[in-house]
């Protein structure tokens, strides 16, 4: 499936959920944020949160900075 | 002891972790500081270069306190994003609130950052607000709700110092919420002058980054805010425009 | 470590025993400030009220290196004189040699002091010399073998700090025995930026004595003379008229 | 006998040496340093040193200074 | 020639009018200063004291550009209505804008300034924006409308002259509008370094007013802006570290 | 009026005459300062490059009172020889006595020095010496019959400015004779600042000669002498760390 | 009759526009600017405005200032 | 004849005086001073002055300084 992901557009392993998302893009779901269609998704929902071809998913962690 | 939002922290240093040459070097700089907060920022996942991988595996967040800012962000909409992105990463609700109103000098946009901090006080946020030398901005942050108010002492990796020793004195003397300089020291001798101004804490990053030793500049900068704290409790002797003796000037031979 | 005339020390610190406001306090605040060595002055044995001691009943000069100085001599033979009766009781052969050529601003006279040193280190004596930051009067005195040279940073017990650090810096850079800035530095900040000149050490009195807390003071010189070694060991960053982020700028959402 | 002692006239019991002066004034002569008519007294000499009608003597001791 | 608004005045220097201690020597000093533009500001008439009268009595209104001021002004309505009644008065559509927002410092309140200079210039008004050292809001009162942007050297008769060069230089560098450096010089080289940032002029009162002779300092204080106009134009040598001979070292006698 | 050895002079700025990019632009920068002392020094007439006149071609000896200098002397009779070739050369018994002590910073022998000024007084010369900033051996030089005595702001050609305010305002308060600034100076407020000491003068070359429009910076420094000075005289107004209104606060409206 | 004027009440000979009121207060209307009861009365209509009882006024002129 | 001018070995013109010499230089007395021998040449005895084989002769004028 095609999802917008942290600015590209990336084809992916088709996924159902949030959670299904990072496993195919193989992130540890604790180590990062997911922001579905700018809609931050709670770390315990990730499992049960659809994602759906064209959605925009912003993927985050920290970083080094001042 | 310092208390930020109802905290209590050790050390009034605390420390960036960016633009360190290894992140070795940085984990020992940060040792070396005594820093117990410890600030990081949010950045997408790079996707493509799996080893780049987060600051979070170099740092022990049972010994620190991390503290994620929204440097980079040129709104009030943008800042409060990163800090519900942060927030959700589940360390803690503090945040160092960064809303830049100029690229080139890294000022804060001192009203984007008010309404910033409007929003995210009433979220439950414990906004930490980067600001500059003004002390009627100040007090407006602070009557927002901002638990410590952070001016700058000079431009964000500049190492110009403390350019108005006044302005943050004066800060400090009117505000009850924790006043920490944040941005622009450059030397130990910068921070031990901005202590004196009997401000709460410092809070720095590219002076240990980017000395010659970084080590060694976070072990000076950490003796620097011990010693400029312990000459404000002490209160300094007058300055006199003439000499004193220090030996007595009788019982002298003939 | 500090070395002077072929002696060693830990601290950097220098300090002397005058101005206190009572010798418990002077006691406390010499072992707070870390140093080894204890100036000292020679005057006459008050007769009449034996009560008044000498200051040798106070100091553990198994501890402490006691450092005689010829402080109040206005003329080469008078320090002179004040010198071997300092030396003749015995401590050791070093003095910090001071002819003074102005009772309003207690500067030095440098003709009298190199006519002094030229003559002590003669006889043995291992000169210390109160000067200014004058740097060919510095070299001069480096070649009369003075085994330290001790430039003001501004006059005795004024706490004006350091009112010329590129003076300082210069003679630093071209002496080859120790540089040991003496006399006018007021608080913490002052003795960090003297030593981030390089210098090798900073001899106080007034500062430390003169506090409103004189052992928390003493205790703020010593971490603020740490912090400027350390710092100058360390190499500060560049100074830079334009801000650079210490978050990366990319990685941003949109 | 009368001697010249840091700088004042002084009436003191007849004494023959420096060392006798120091006691009769009650001075531990470790603790201080004597110049006898501007003479240094090296210490070990004290009880050989004479001291004698009108001498001008210094008895300086350390103090507190910077 | 200083251009604001359309406008053109022949003198750098703009000066109050509050403070003197007569009339007289006011209008003196004022003659002495050159000063083409002189503030004044709106208060009621005193109906009981009648021989108080106005300002306008003493000043020559064919010679000087008078320009009202909104002193005392602690919001934007209030400033507004204040500029309204100054208008009125006709002299001419300039208004020196303040709006403080603390009483103790008498520091602008930014915020409530640009809300103000936003209505005003929209009713017309040529605002001239008193405003602290800050680059973004400088940068917004520009956008807003302001003719002219008037930065603090430091705060409202401290007379503590230019706090932060640094400030000063980057908003005058980033401003296309005039800016004029208004409150805090207290002696002629504070104008003097103020004018070497590459200001467009200086508004000043109380260190005229206040000096022991007001009318010598009023004529110092002219010179001094054209001492540094004229540097700043010709552009200063370098600064060195090292010293360079003035006379040629060739030449010399054997 | 400045008066110097018992003669009159206008100016209170003194300049040399080396350094400068043309004769032409020396010509034209010297009628701008203002002056009217202005130094030469004395050199071996180059019997191979005729063209290479000396300076007198180009000064009108009518209009400027030509001081000339020992700059390249190092030592006392070295100094004495060349102040007695320029008596010789017949135009005054002035001299701008320079007893240099290290190559590298251009400061001044003052031992030498001190001893040059006695032998050169006593043959009848008025001796205008440069030394450092040392308040004692200022005081020596006026005893040994110096009619000047030049205190540096900072080493000859470096442009650092006025390094040691407070050294050089004691020196003006403690001696009789004038005192006038030599060396050092970078810009008008430089100038202006020095002036404000107290002092009696400034003598100045590099900071004229080397300025991107040299005639541009003569008229500066004019400007900013005569400003330094009128607000010397006119005694400034009071530091103050809070801030008075100099508009009435009383009269506002409801 | 009664005025609130610069924020003292007080009773002035009836007059009938804000032009008799500068009249009865001899002020020069050139002088100062009136706003009555907030507005501010352009010059031109002075002798056009009605005051009436208890009517709220404001009187100013320039002073010295900074 | 040789003389040692400016530190310079010079072979000049056979003269006999100090005036003699500036004018084989071609040298204005007027502006310039010479020191012969160490010693200085007062001008108005430049005439009078010997100038042998073998002098040490220094000619100096006045050039731009600070």
């Amino acid at each position: 499936m095609e999802l917008m992901i942290n600015g590209d557009r990336r084809t992916v392993p088709a996924v159902e959920t949030v959670a299904g998302l990072l496993a195919a893009l193989d992130l540890d779901p604790r180590a990062v944020v997911v922001e579905l269609n700018r809609t931050i998704i709670r770390r315990p929902t990730v499992a049960d949160t659809p994602v759906v071809e064209g959605d925009q998913v912003e993927i985050v962690h920290f970083v080094g900075g001042g | 002891m310092l208390q930020i939002g109802g905290k209590d922290f050790e050390s009034r240093l605390l420390v960036g972790t960016g633009k360190y040459r290894t992140n070795d070097e940085m984990v020992r700089a940060i040792a070396a500081s005594g820093a117990d907060v410890v600030t990081v920022a949010v950045r997408r996942v790079n996707l493509d270069r799996r080893d780049e991988g987060g600051i979070l595996h170099h740092l022990d967040s049972a010994r620190y306190f991390l503290l994620a800012n929204t440097a980079g962000c040129y709104s009030a909409d943008e800042a409060i994003r990163y800090a519900r992105l942060a927030r959700e990463a589940g360390f803690n609700e503090f945040v160092k609130l960064e809303v830049i109103g100029d690229q080139e000098t890294l000022l804060p946009d001192v009203a984007g950052l008010l309404e910033a901090t409007t929003v995210l006080a009433k979220e439950g946020f414990k906004v930490m607000a980067y600001t500059n030398d003004d002390l009627v901005m100040a007090l407006r942050l602070e009557a927002a709700g901002a638990v410590a108010v952070m001016p700058l002492a000079s431009p964000i990796g500049s190492g110009l110092g403390l350019l108005n020793p006044y302005f943050i004195r004066t800060i400090k003397r009117r505000l009850h919420v924790p006043v920490i300089v944040d941005a622009g020291v450059g030397t130990a001798s910068d921070a031990c002058l901005v202590m004196e101004q009997g401000v709460d804490g410092i809070l720095m990053n590219t002076a240990i980054a980017e000395a010659a030793d970084a080590v060694g500049m976070a072990k000076a900068m950490r003796l620097g805010v011990e010693a400029g704290r312990a000459a404000f409790l002490a209160g300094r002797m007058p300055r006199r425009e003439v000499a004193v003796p220090s030996t007595p000037a009788s019982g002298m031979l003939s």
